[in-house]
């Protein structure tokens, strides 16, 4: 399978006034054409930098990054601006997602206005048909998005993220804020589009069950490393990593007969500033050794497709 | 802790050396010769000369700064007057005390009225009261305090014949310039402690007091003012200063023999080194009061602290 | 259609200001004296110079509804073609201010890095000064006059405006709609222009605001110390000064320039409140 | 029902906020009981009404904008929506207590957390203030913070720790009800198990009737014995943890259900409700959800359907759920 987005060895680092965050530490991934990868973690774990990285919203400190074969780690601008056509990002929060100060229509037009290849009725034509397609009634193109709840103004940023054929997506979090009705009903547009334009999908969420739902495969990240790497069902039905299994037994499962495995983890997220050497979930691993304290594992390939970057399985 | 503070005491420094640097050049960049001004119509080129040697107007610009600020740190020395050749510091010294006592004559009227009132019409809001002082409190910053200063005189001192209209000799002298200094700064102090005390009111932690059982009185000492304290004693020292400031007009209007009339007096007469001086003396004062406040506030507020104190939160 | 919607936010916004009954009287204060500015000509009885000597100081009455002066002009007169300088004071210095500071405060707060720490520190030092020290510095720089005054109260006023324009501008740059933006390969100018300016531009024109009244008031403290307008104009500060001189036997000479001063700089303040009570509904209680 | 007394009774509650733009109908006569140690569930979507009631049984909504426009709330006999300020105050955080959805505003940032337990303690109970301190201390140690940080601030702590403090603050005076107001939103998953884990061991230890509001399906069906489903200020559905779960009869419950993906079962599709919530600002005369319902029937839009008994203690709000 050819693979659409390939990161290898990616780090960004930011610099704080008490010392280097390592926000992405390292992160290698490979996502196939017309699948969709899920990226779990819990907050600070840097999967909303991963994404911000991926489509070059944040220039990355270290490795190299890929998109359709092609190196694109070090561009220039005038690369950079056509590939932008080619990816797109859809937000978290649908109250700051879009300009409170444009018409809904001013919005999704935006990309296709800056762009400038179509007509000015040739825009209205495709906005018109953006609408129809994320399912926003074409009574709100004039309406501002304060005037609209926070699921139709998940639909407008999509609208405007799919407004010029993007092949790539990221999405982050995009569901998080929303009510479980109206999330289910995004959960399923976005499912939906990726079936009718064969899109690639980085899908950025903390939680397992959208992720589970909406992925192929599944990387679980903690504290800027990714832990493991897999397959949708083989993450669920064969967790390796001792923080996967916690971070599985302890979702809530809306099912009284559901039999909770109780794996508690102790204390919580350490400081990704200045880590120390070693497993990042060491001071937390229910199974840690003297030496998860002072080598750092690398992601190894321990059955088909099923990475995990942990020393018990060496 | 003490990392910040003295970090926040050398900041003085680079703002100084900024500050009169730029009041400097723009005294410098002023229209017209302070030889030619200052030696008279009569003078011949050799006064002239004189009169630059004497004030080293005759190197250039940048190196009569760095003379001053020489001077300065050195001998404490702020020049010469043009106009009367005296020394510019020892005018200061006589001055600055009535500037200083005026100036915090008015604080303490500005807080003893300014905060009370706030808090009273905060947790009356809506109230008549609350409606009556917030008028009042909006004339207040509309107020001239020069026109203010004379309607003061006119009752006071000319038709009621209560308090002396100019002078500075006794206590008696500074009530009616610390009024009038302080009214801006008062209405100020007032409309923002009403409003602090509105916003912390509306916080979370006020609901979490409210749900222990704390009595409404408790709450509002020990919950309220302590956090509402933040912005305004940000509005205090501000409130300092632009008292401070008034003070250029009130000592006009009160002939009082302080060191912002000598200010006035000196631009008027383009006396630039004087001006030079005063404006220095001035911003060194409020450079204090920043700084004071700065720490006030990391003593207050444990969250400035903690950011110097720890690294990184502690697990438990 | 189209202009009806674009006019239902500022529909909202008007909703929500008339309901400040002293932000509307301001308003209308202020659109009289625009008024008598316009019409000065007609509205004066006579020229600001006009002296007659039979009436020197006479007292507020029919013929004189202000009274005169000691060399018998007629204050309403002087009053009405004064009121230029109060209000031309007020928004040329606050504008000069805003252009300054908007420039600056929007570019610090987008770009930040080496340039924004570098202003900021600037801004800091002109902020040790309080702005009417400022102003009277300046004012000793550029000379006395009613255009210097200006100038110098504009940039006086300029620190905290870029202060002001630079934390709105922070607090937009950061919202999710700048990251779409910046993807859709939009310019940093139309950013700047589309995005983050009209979002943030609610503080900055209460400022703006706050700033013409404040501006009008050092304006006039500087010509009431002698710095601003040279007499003979007819500007209120300084014919408050002039007038001090017979305050005890003629309080109207002092009276009625000071208090127009105040109800000019108390109208723009009420309008200011209601602005900003009108175009921050967060903070409206 | 049960003759005997029950710790709390809300019958026929109403709360409006009076706001710019029309009366808000948050709360529309929602009535349920909770017995001596039980622990309920109240599930609803934003804007549905929940933390109105909380906020109702504590007496703390600021009125106005709101405004109790009718029905009782007894608590342990006395209706507390008759009692006086004063005797509120002796009743908030002694019988009742809440804790809040945000732990990192609901803690004073100036005061030390162990100030802000002991401040409880101080104000229910005779203690001296070295008593107290010990009491505080002990309490704190009980929700897993160490007493040697009985000086720290709030801004020393994570959002887990705060969330701790909060709880300690909550049950310091051992009360006989808790409210939890989505006390675990806020938080991570790992995080989140462990504060459940501990409402739900304390809850255990100290025989507190919990009231837990949510909006996740998984926390209930992990700590509740009942449940209400509150939609648009309305209950729905109520009964029995089981009832709910396995015979699902409401179809605002049952598009709930569809609309969460479940993590054992491989997905097919989500079955969302379809559009979102009606304005509460427009009173309806028919059923509230009848717009979004896919069994809605012409009586719906017309007659308002009362909440009526499908099964021993299992109470369902719709004219065609069997």
């Amino acid at each position: 399978m050819n693979s659409k987005v390939e990161t290898r060895d990616l780090k960004k680092y930011f610099q704080t006034p008490t010392g280097t965050l390592h926000a992405v530490d390292g992160v290698s991934l490979k996502i196939g054409e017309r699948q969709t990868l899920g990226v779990v973690g819990e907050s600070g774990c840097g999967k909303s930098t991963l994404g911000r990285l991926i489509i070059k919203l944040l220039g990355n400190t270290d490795g190299s990054l890929f998109f359709d074969g092609k190196d694109i780690t070090n561009i220039d601008k005038k690369e950079l601006r056509e590939l932008r056509w080619k990816m797109q990002m859809i937000f978290q929060d649908p109250y700051s997602s879009v300009n409170p100060r444009m018409t809904v229509s001013q919005i999704i037009a935006e990309p296709l206005k800056i762009q400038n290849k179509l007509t000015g009725s040739e825009r209205e034509e495709r906005v018109e048909e953006l609408m129809k397609t994320v399912g926003l009634d074409s009574r709100y193109r004039m309406t501002y998005p304060h005037e609209l709840d926070g699921g139709r103004r998940q639909r407008i940023s999509i609208a405007r993220a799919l407004a010029l054929n993007p092949s790539f997506i990221v999405c982050d979090e995009p569901v998080s804020a929303l009510d479980v009705s109206i999330q289910a009903q995004i959960l399923n547009l976005l499912k939906d589009l990726q079936d009718q334009f064969g899109m690639t999908f980085l899908f950025i969420s903390h939680n397992l069950a959208v992720v589970k739902y909406i992925s192929h495969s599944i990387m679980v990240m903690y504290l800027g490393v990714s832990v493991e790497q897999c397959q949708t069902e083989e993450l669920f039905g064969n967790p390796l990593h001792p923080y996967t299994r916690a971070l599985l037994s302890a979702v809530p499962v809306a099912d009284i007969h559901h039999q909770k495995k109780e794996i508690a983890i102790k204390g919580e997220l350490t400081s990704p500033i200045n880590p120390p050497p070693g497993c990042r979930f060491a001071p937390r691993c229910p199974c840690s050794s003297e030496r998860c304290f002072q080598e750092t594992p690398k992601q190894k390939e321990v059955k088909k497709g099923h990475l995990v970057a942990c020393h018990l399985y060496e | 802790m003490l990392k910040y503070v003295v970090k926040r005491i050398l900041w003085i420094l680079p703002v100084m050396i900024g500050a009169s640097f730029l009041v400097f050049a723009l005294l410098n960049a002023s229209p017209g010769d302070p030889a030619r001004i200052h030696t008279g119509s009569d003078a011949t080129e050799a006064d002239i000369e004189k009169f630059r040697q004497d004030h080293g107007l005759d190197k250039p610009f940048i190196v009569q700064y760095c003379d001053y600020i020489y001077k300065v740190f050195t001998k404490g020395d702020l020049g010469n007057s043009y106009r009367s050749n005296t020394p510019v510091a020892g005018r200061i010294a006589q001055t600055f005390p009535v500037t200083l006592k005026l100036t915090l004559f008015s604080m303490v009227i500005m807080l003893l009225t300014g905060i009370p009132l706030g808090i009273l019409s905060a947790l009356r809001q809506y109230s008549l009261l609350d409606g009556i002082v917030s008028f009042l409190g909006m004339i207040g910053v509309s107020m001239p305090n020069f026109w203010l200063a004379l309607q003061l005189i006119l009752i006071f001192s000319f038709h009621l014949g209560w308090l002396p209209a100019s002078g500075s000799q006794d206590m008696r002298y500074f009530i009616l310039p610390a009024v009038t200094a302080g009214i801006a700064g008062m209405a100020t102090i007032m409309r923002t402690t009403r409003s602090a005390i509105l916003e912390v009111y509306r916080q979370d932690y006020i609901k979490t007091a409210e749900a222990k059982g704390q009595k409404e009185s408790v709450i509002i000492w020990r919950h309220m003012l302590k956090n509402a304290s933040l912005p305004i004693i940000t509005v205090i020292s501000a409130s300092f200063c632009g008292s401070l400031a008034n003070s250029t007009v009130v000592e006009t209007v009160f002939s009082m023999p302080g060191m912002c009339k000598l200010l006035v007096d000196s631009i008027v007469s383009l006396d630039n080194i004087v001006v030079m001086g005063a404006i220095m003396v001035l911003a060194v004062t409020c450079c204090i009061v920043n700084l004071v406040t700065d720490l006030v506030f990391a003593a207050i507020d444990p969250r400035i602290k903690s950011q110097f104190k720890r690294r990184q939160v502690k697990g438990s | 259609m189209g202009r009806n919607r674009k006019n239902s936010q500022l529909y909202e916004f008007w909703k929500r200001f008339r309901r400040n009954k002293l932000a509307i009287a301001g308003i209308l204060f202020i659109l009289l004296l625009i008024f008598v500015i316009l019409f000065q000509g007609v509205i004066a009885r006579e020229g600001i110079n006009d002296q007659k000597y039979d009436d020197m100081l006479a007292a507020p009455s029919m013929k004189y509804l202000f009274g005169t002066d000691q060399y018998g002009r007629d204050i309403f007169s002087r009053m009405v073609y004064g009121t230029k300088y109060t209000i031309s004071m007020g928004l040329i210095a606050a504008s000069i201010s805003a252009v300054i500071g908007i420039f600056l405060g929007s570019v610090t707060g987008y770009y930040g890095g080496k340039m924004d720490n570098f202003i900021m520190r600037a801004v800091d030092i002109f902020m040790t000064l309080p702005n009417i020290l400022l102003a009277l510095v300046m004012t000793a720089s550029f000379g006395p006059g009613f255009f210097n005054t200006m100038i110098a109260v504009g940039i006086a006023g300029s620190p905290a405006m870029t202060r002001v324009t630079r934390a709105a501008v922070m607090g937009v740059r950061n919202q999710e709609f700048i990251e779409a933006a910046i993807s859709n390969n939009a310019s940093d100018m139309r950013i700047i222009w589309r995005y983050v300016l009209p979002n943030a531009i609610a503080p900055i024109i209460v400022q703006y605001t706050m700033f013409v009244a404040q501006a009008i008031l050092i304006g006039s403290s500087l010509s009431f110390l002698g710095l601003g307008l040279q007499p003979p104009a007819p500007e209120w500060g300084s014919m408050l000064s002039a007038g001090k001189a017979y305050m005890r036997e003629c309080w109207w000479l002092t009276a009625i320039p000071g208090v127009f001063i105040m109800l000019v700089v108390l109208a723009i303040n009420m309008i200011g409140d209601g602005l900003r009570d009108a175009l921050d509904p967060k903070q409206k209680r | 029902m049960q003759e005997r007394e029950r710790l709390l009774e809300i019958e026929d509650l109403k709360v409006e906020y009076i706001t710019d733009s029309g009366v808000v109908h948050a709360v529309n006569g929602v009535s349920f009981g909770l017995d001596h140690g039980e622990i309920i569930g109240i599930v609803g979507e934003t804007g549905a009404g929940k933390t109105t009631i909380a906020l109702s049984i504590m007496r703390l909504l600021q009125t106005p904008p709101a405004r109790m426009a009718g029905g009782s709330i007894r608590l342990g006999g006395t209706d507390i929506l008759k009692e006086s300020k004063k005797n509120m105050r002796q009743i908030r955080g002694k019988k009742v207590s809440m804790i809040f959805q945000d732990p990192m505003t609901a803690l004073n940032p100036l005061e030390t957390v162990g100030a802000q337990v002991e401040e409880v303690i101080l104000i229910h109970e005779k203690l001296s203030r070295v008593d107290a301190r010990k009491k505080a201390v002990e309490i704190l140690e009980m929700v897993g913070i160490k007493g040697e940080r009985f000086q720290d601030y709030p801004s020393q702590f994570s959002g887990g720790m705060k969330q701790r403090i909060v709880i300690a603050i909550a049950l310091a005076c051992r009360p006989e009800l808790l409210i939890a107001d989505e006390p675990t939103t806020a938080l991570d998953v790992t995080i989140q198990n462990q504060v459940l884990a501990l409402i739900r061991n304390l809850k255990n230890e100290l025989n507190t009737s919990v009231i837990l509001i949510t909006h996740d399906l998984g926390i209930v069906a992990e700590m509740c014995e009942k449940v209400a489903v509150i939609y648009a200020g309305e209950i729905v559905e109520f009964g029995e943890i089981a009832q709910i779960y396995d015979h699902t009869l409401h179809p605002y419950t049952r598009g709930l259900f569809g609309s969460i993906p479940n993590i054992n079962a491989t997905a097919d599709r989500l079955q969302p409700i379809p559009g979102s919530m009606h304005d509460p600002r427009i009173e309806k005369k028919g059923c509230v959800f009848a717009d979004r319902c896919a069994i809605r029937q012409e009586c719906c839009e017309k007659e308002k359907p009362e909440l009526s008994a499908a099964g021993e203690g299992h109470y369902v709000r719709c004219f065609f759920a069997s």
